[in-house]
């Protein structure tokens, strides 16, 4: 499955976020392309809640292990310094609060950094999986999604028609144009990339938000 | 009994009884006895079966090859999304269906085996997964209750055994078979390899024997590659 | 440290009601003489709550290993099949259900079989040890015990003056002079020891209890 | 940090703050992380402090010659009987004691860095350290209620360490070790042996390396013999 140019560039300016050491536990979808684009210099340790620490890169042609799989159930490589756990354990690590960073793809995100990624009204829901888990006990909860749906619909929404994945808000929405962080109050925009405009970023943003000092500057400089 | 008793996957099969609860080891197909599994689809009796295992199997393989067999009433666990055949059963109203957070299944299992009533979690709390459950503020946070699980029997997959029935694992195979091998009454090991006994290193055993009855050798394997896999199991 | 014989012979009668692959976990004190009393063909595993199954016998003569040691802090060895797990992972195998056998020691058993080892009233109780959650949990729990105190007096009462160490009786009471099984209503006096006599037995047991149909009859012949 | 730092000893007392809560591993003095107790008996400024250890050392050794200075104020622990030192200065007064059974001491701790708000176990039912505590039924037995706990710091021992801080330990000298691992802010690990990355077996690793914040060279051992080791905690 080759990911699009949009879902690169996401997982890109995801990627720019992360620190030397930080252990990441990477979602399936966009937030699994985080893993190609973390710069050079900063070494960071995946966590796969399936019971791995320091999962390495897809394996080459003819040194595919069936036995050594992500949480999306994709053949990986062990890095040099893992280590392997039991399910409980991995969930333990989770909750726990030492998994430094979750990229998490989402449906929704509402006003306040809450997500909903897990489910469909309307529909049997039939997963759940980790997502739970993840939102309620890393440290950094980090979005990585589209501004829009397929369909051309924002997904960051007053409030979520889809169920909440849990209480917690997310620390940071990333999209392919714009970077929010979240406080106590909601959503606050840090940054619009470089090739969109905050004009597009207000008009396909549901949910309301207020603008970083920077940005102000920067958008009255503008003349918006 | 001293040591673990090596059986055939025929009569591992025989050990689940029908409407019994059955734990089964793996994450998708990874680290699920599939050589056990095989025997108990072409074991005629058994059906009304509870399975408590992350997915149900893939589409036809390993316990969603038990699912087509008609032999299963409800699922306990967290994923059943990659599997339609679940959706499909689930929606003529034949199958029951409970889902529970991955983590919280997880910790559920391993408080059925450790003698803990009972816990709470974080997760969940604000989910529709939440509703009609427990809720309780510790320390200034909101955590869901959760009761342990525990099963008759407990089908997993290990990677070498010595003769007493000590366990250990091969990568991410591990996944929740530790766990299931403390909370069942009766526990199988399907097993790669089985060594004498002292041949493990006492500091690599992760399952120790005593929560290990019964064992056997592992015929069907992912690592025999997915065609002869899907061979297997797409007959008998 | 060289225990009584009659310390012995406790420990005997108790390692008598061992079955072969039992896994055991022996107090300190007359229970740990029990691993020298099992009787020959029994293969039993000796679980140490400081996390090891699998407990060999004492070391020889320089073959002591200091980081290798027993709940009563006494140097041991590894028997073959031994295996090594965390305080947590020993004491969710104890309280789970998954040792067979938990010989205790005890200050007082009363005639529901509940006993008294952890605290002496008046005294500032300073340690619990893991005796709570070995009778909490093991499948079966088997009280080594003289029959009196060094004082003199009866160690199977009424109620027990000693804080109880929890609700759950024990299975089996077994003194150097009698065995005593425990059911619903309390106890049941199973077997007099063969140089012991039922009417001391009686005299020396201040809990009320009953008799077997075995030792009943053997009453009755004797003319008791 | 990528990998964890090794300091000296003198470093990681220094990171003990006053007043704050120390979680110490070890039952008794084995699996004690001796090397840096000496030097936090040697660190002028701290006091007041609080362990979690499933005993206080021995009498002037480990954690009771930490006593003996004076710098601890309160003990939760499971078995202090063996150090009258302990019964003396709680008997003056100077010093707090709560006794936890040994097994809801190791599971708090483990609940402390798992996420867990609180658990229920059998254990201490219908005995004295149940009064005044939340019992509950849970299908048909009853539990007690227990939170968990975690510290400030948790001062390990362990065996053989790589650079990144992944950890193996000795035989029962892991004990309280690998739980301790997961429930402080700040993780010091005494190790008798540092090896390059890539050097632990993945599937040996019993403390996967993000638990760790620093490594200390143990120099104080049991291993050196119960001669040396008295006339090191002796002296100083």
């Amino acid at each position: 499955m080759s990911a699009s140019p949009v879902a690169h560039e996401i997982a890109r300016r995801v990627a720019r976020h992360l620190r030397p050491g930080d252990v990441v536990n990477l979602g399936i979808g966009i937030p699994t392309l985080v893993a190609d684009h973390v710069p050079g210099g900063v070494r960071v340790f995946l966590q796969t809640e399936n019971g791995m620490l320091g999962a390495g890169p897809t394996p080459g042609p003819g040194r595919l292990d069936p036995e050594l799989i992500n949480a999306g159930k994709l053949p990986i490589t062990e890095d040099v310094g893992a280590s392997y756990f039991s399910s409980s354990e991995s969930f333990a690590m989770i909750r726990g609060g030492h998994v430094s960073v979750a990229v998490l793809g989402v449906l929704q995100v509402d006003r306040l950094g809450r997500i909903a990624n897990w489910a469909i009204p309307g529909r049997p829901v039939l997963g759940v999986g980790g997502a739970m888990d993840l939102l309620a006990g890393a440290k950094t909860v980090v979005v990585a999604t589209t501004h829009l749906t397929k369909r051309g619909e924002p997904k960051i929404v007053e409030e979520c028609s889809f169920p909440l994945t849990g209480d917690r808000p997310a620390d940071l929405v990333v999209t392919e144009h714009a970077t929010f962080s979240v406080d106590e109050e909601g959503l606050v925009l840090e940054e619009v990339a470089p090739d969109s405009a905050f004009e597009w970023v207000r008009a396909n943003t549901l949910a309301p938000f207020r603008v970083s000092a920077e940005i102000g500057a920067e958008s009255a400089r503008e003349g918006l | 009994m001293v040591g673990s008793e090596l059986i055939s996957a025929e009569e591992a099969a025989a050990l689940v009884g029908s409407g019994s609860t059955v734990m089964v080891g793996g994450f998708g197909l990874v680290g699920t006895p599939l050589t056990i599994l095989e025997a108990l689809v072409a074991s005629p009796g058994v059906r009304d079966l509870t399975t408590i295992s992350n997915n149900v199997g893939e589409p036809g393989k390993g316990l969603g090859k038990l699912l087509l067999a008609g032999k299963i009433r409800r699922v306990i666990g967290s994923y059943f999304t990659s599997n339609p055949d679940v959706l499909e059963r689930y929606g003529r109203g034949e199958l029951e269906v409970r889902l529970v957070p991955q983590g919280t299944l997880a910790e559920a299992i391993r408080a059925g085996g450790a003698g803990i009533g009972g816990f709470y979690t974080r997760t969940g709390v604000g989910s529709e997964l939440a509703e009609g459950r427990e809720v309780r503020e510790i320390d200034g946070q909101l955590y869901l209750f959760e009761k342990p699980l525990r099963a008759d029997i407990a089908l997993i997959r290990a990677h070498r055994a010595d003769a007493l029935g000590n366990l250990t694992y091969y990568k991410t195979a591990r996944n929740f078979n530790p766990e299931m091998a403390t909370a069942a009454d009766v526990v199988v090991a399907e097993v790669d390899e089985i060594v004498g006994a002292g041949e493990l290193d006492p500091e690599h055993i992760v399952t120790p024997h005593l929560y290990v009855d019964y064992l056997v050798r592992a015929e069907i394997t992912l690592r025999s590659g997915p065609e002869p896999l899907l061979d297997r199991t797409g007959g008998g």
